[in-house]
């Protein structure tokens, strides 16, 4: 199988927007996402992950370049303000292309 | 200074010390979680039982006496915080739905300590602390949106945050189950859900005191205004209680345990229902003023007090 | 409907409700697998004293009657899924094994049911939980390879992951810890195993609620053969619970205690196997089955009516 | 071979099985540091209680006498591993400051043992644990740094690492709590941290028998020689314990309290003090000399032979 | 140091598949690899993380191109056709390759 | 907005040594970090992560390429003889590089 080059946006959020993002992430058609707990540090401040106020998540998605760039923007300018945010890109090759929608 | 000297308080400043001397004690999240629906679901059983004793007629005053301070104390806070504090709309707003919203661990502790006192209260008290989560919540949103649009996240959603979250859900359900489970089989689950309650509330309150801590830490961070206001409302808010207590009635046990849940402030409900409603105020500003400063306050030193003045005034006013 | 006014099944209900309300209501996965641990270890353990009390001889007959219920019911339920439900053969031999083996929970619950009526029941009940676990996963992994080369992962590695499996493992070592330790020293950890079981139970099902009101939800997902299954499937192994009671002779608490056994179906030994054996049956079909639909069944319907018919049968045969 | 049907060195045994077998047994970390949290406060509770009723003279000499232990066992096992063994200085020391520091939960089995068999042991018990737990640490790190510069951390970051770590901190923390609380207070809280203390022990002894039997796997990579110190350094660290013992005049209970506390080994303060301040020295062989041989030969030989042989020395010395 | 390209290969699965995931990676001679709790969303559905049966592991290793993509071959097709799992890989430096075997 | 390229620093460490790694990171000038807990296997062994001395963290942090070559040498310099540690860099791009001192 020849891989197929996509891009992976990852997004480090404070826990309150999860369900908000995820529900972005469904609404721009990304196949899928994988979310971890984190915890950290930012210009906001400390967020030490030791209870709910200050617990982060690490979320990932792979798709197309142009999602990935389109939902960090979205994601940015909705909450890129008011919360903890971060969000980066990165070049991936997987295996299964058509699984993340790259053929469609 | 006897409140002191009870284990859940010294373990509440043990908690605090290792905070402040940066000791690498820590407890896992899922502690803090677990024992959090623990105590939820504890005090909404426990609530439930008494309140199945209770008539119901006679809760009528007092619900309607605590409604209109689930209303009032947000809207003092509000109007300090903006007048005297010269604080911005959203942050006021915020910090006035913690200060009218309560605090169900800090209900649990006056609960302890009336009763290791011997002082009676009244048996309907869990549906005041429930009956007193929401409103001030709803000001305090109004409060942030004066002639804006409408909350960020749309009124449905927060709605559905507040009441199905889990601070409402638990207390509301676990009073259910209490009202509802025959008492012969309520016994199968004392030795958990009542016996254990005032060791499991020591533990919370370590976790409490390292959490708190932290926030303390940022006492410089908030300014002076804010370190006062942390002290002072809610003694402003217990008198406000006291009032009230007096005006519909209840007995001087009744009475500490009103003026405790209008001093308290909120550290579940609120900053959840706040950080979605008015994402543009600040959460270390309320944060650190209702659980680095009138937290501690309370459970140290408020509860003593407003128990001395809710005697005192039912002295007087006797 | 008295079963209802339990606090533990009043618990399961209230995180049935929070799950389909979608409150954010959650419990964390190490309390989830704290409780598990620790409701399997005193299941065995108070098993395990109480076995400790029995003759050793009047255990053979009912063993073989278990042994029997554990090899007919998954055959029974494979073939009612193939013929009447015209469903797969891998995900009718991974149903199958779900049903014929056994959920610690559900046993649990009966226990408290029957204590709770004064209802008498044998003292080794615990050995046929343990017995009823195994036999039919290896049914199921036999029918899901019909004519095949062997299971997925090798008969080896699916031997070790069920008896080396954490809920054999525990229940087995609960027993064997509750016959060896001397009855003095048993005593000094009955707070933590005896008398805070309910309650741990409790606040295990307010868990399984919440998870199971997500399997719930897939309900439309598996079709309505599978609802209509889910319900009299154990309805009919009861049956044949109750009927091999009488065959070998149990008490009619013993007899309540057998057919819900042959009711319950597995959620922790039973997916975890099926998922290494059987790979190509689908988990959302066995997991909905047992978790989303038996399971509720069972505690809040399913064991007073097996009671009933317990108590029934033994009036008609006595 | 009494103290094998203990249920609490039972659940020990089951663990070590399980992870011996490589059962999928495990349980969460949060679990683990919930219970390690709870077991030191517990122990410093109960000993504050205790200690609050003993004369304060009486504890003086006791006091030193646990101090000389507590160099002088680490000395002597430095001077053994370095001599005979031939191992490199800075293993050697860590090693070594393990053995002369002490194992909190030993402590606690070695109690409940004595309560068991009813023997009365000195009311300020606690207090040489705690007291105990630091200067082999020091000594440790000295030995491992002669004629070096200092400890690679700096002596101010590893002291606050020994007093501000949880061990430490919780277990005087519990003390003054117990010794400060009114005794009407600490009922309030004793179901939790007293009357369920044995079963967490139990629960934590099934955690700790998993992790001792990684450890324990690893025996063969460590060595003969670290094999068989890890069964006679305790032994010979107990006579020593039993000698000072007799000098300071413990009881008979007392003696095999303080035999027990130099015969066991830290595996909380110690392994984070030492991978700190003596990085160079291989985790892999304290870890497993400390948890993998020591700890399991305390729990299950050790602490019934120290037990005979205080009692024996006091029939020979009294 | 001159930084060593390599591959840094991510599977996401359902944890069942955890240990024989490890032993693929053991067999083919990774140096390590480093493992995280994980839930998520794909083609099988929601994966909560709050029960043994829909928790999620999230691997990676560090190890040369072609290990990277036969490893990555192999576990797609021992267990892609039945259990959650997805596979990606992107380019890493590395410090001190000798550690990963890249100069073996 | 244009993507600016960074370069995201992955740190990956035994526990006792997270406080002083962040240390670092801090007197490097690094604008955040997002931290999860972790096990694995490696040349020190399994660190299996369930108790204290066996746990790992998983730190990450998006800075310059400059700063992340250097920190990374210096952490590796200051515990990599010692401690289980090893760490990659890999190329990331992000939507608001102000944040990330991109254009200091
Ligand atoms: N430079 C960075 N590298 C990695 N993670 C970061 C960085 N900056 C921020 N974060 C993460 O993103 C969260 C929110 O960032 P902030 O909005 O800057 O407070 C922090 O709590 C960190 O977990
Ligand atoms: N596009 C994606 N991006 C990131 N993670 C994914 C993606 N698709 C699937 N996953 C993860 O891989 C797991 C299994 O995927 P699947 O087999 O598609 O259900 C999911 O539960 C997610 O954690
Ligand atoms: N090749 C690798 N790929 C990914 N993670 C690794 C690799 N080697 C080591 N690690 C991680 O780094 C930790 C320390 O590595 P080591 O110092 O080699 O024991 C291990 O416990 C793993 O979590
Ligand atoms: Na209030
Ligand atoms: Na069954
Ligand atoms: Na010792």
């Amino acid at each position: 199988m020849t891989p197929t080059p996509l891009k992976m946006l990852t997004i480090v959020a404070e826990a309150a927007i999860e369900r908000r993002i995820v529900n972005e992430l469904v609404a721009a058609g990304v196949s899928g996402f994988t979310t971890v707990e984190a915890r950290g540090f930012g210009e906001r401040g400390r967020r030490a992950g030791d209870w709910d106020q200050n617990r982060s998540v690490r979320i990932e998605t792979i798709c197309d370049a142009a999602t990935a760039s389109s939902v960090a923007e979205r994601l940015l300018e909705l909450w890129g303000p008011h919360y903890a945010l971060i969000v980066w890109l990165h070049d991936v090759q997987v295996l299964r292309g058509g699984k993340f929608g790259a053929d469609r | 200074m006897e409140n002191l000297l009870d284990p859940a308080v010294l373990c509440f400043v043990l908690g605090l010390a290792a905070g402040l001397a940066r000791s690498d004690l820590s407890l896992p999240r899922a502690l803090y979680e677990t024992l959090s629906v623990y105590l939820l679901l504890a005090i909404g059983l426990k609530g439930g039982v008494e309140l199945a004793r209770s008539a119901p007629g006679e809760i009528l005053l007092p619900l309607l006496g605590a409604l209109a301070l689930g209303v009032s104390v947000p809207l003092v806070a509000y109007f300090v915080l903006r007048k005297i504090g010269r604080m911005k709309r959203p942050d006021s707003a915020a910090i006035a739905a913690h200060y009218g919203s309560v605090s169900a661990v800090t209900f649990a502790i006056v609960l302890e300590y009336l009763r290791q006192a011997g002082t009676p209260f009244e048996d309907y008290s869990a549906v005041l602390l429930v009956v007193l989560e929401i409103p001030a919540i709803g000001v305090g949103i109004l409060l942030a949106k004066r002639g804006a649009a409408g909350p960020a996240a749309g009124w449905r959603s927060i709605a559905r945050e507040l009441f199905l979250g889990k601070s409402v859900f638990l207390l509301l359900g676990g009073l259910m189950i209490g009202v509802l489970a025959r008492p012969e089989t309520i016994g199968t689950v004392k030795p958990l859900f009542f016996d254990l309650f005032k060791g499991a509330l020591a533990l919370f309150l370590l976790e409490m005191g390292l959490v708190a801590s932290r926030r303390l830490a940022e006492v410089r961070t908030v300014g002076p205004f804010l370190l006062g206001f942390g002290i002072l409302m809610p003694i402003l808010s217990a008198a406000m209680g006291i009032a009230v207590s007096l005006g519909v009635g209840l007995s001087p046990g009744g009475t500490t345990v009103l003026a405790t849940l209008a001093a308290s402030a909120s550290y579940i409900a609120a900053p959840a229902a706040m950080r979605i409603a008015v994402p543009e105020a600040n959460p270390a500003l309320y944060l650190t003023a209702s659980l680095g400063i009138t937290f501690p306050f309370n459970v140290i030193l408020g509860i003593p007090l407003y128990d001395w003045a809710s005697r005192l005034a039912h002295q007087i006013g006797g």
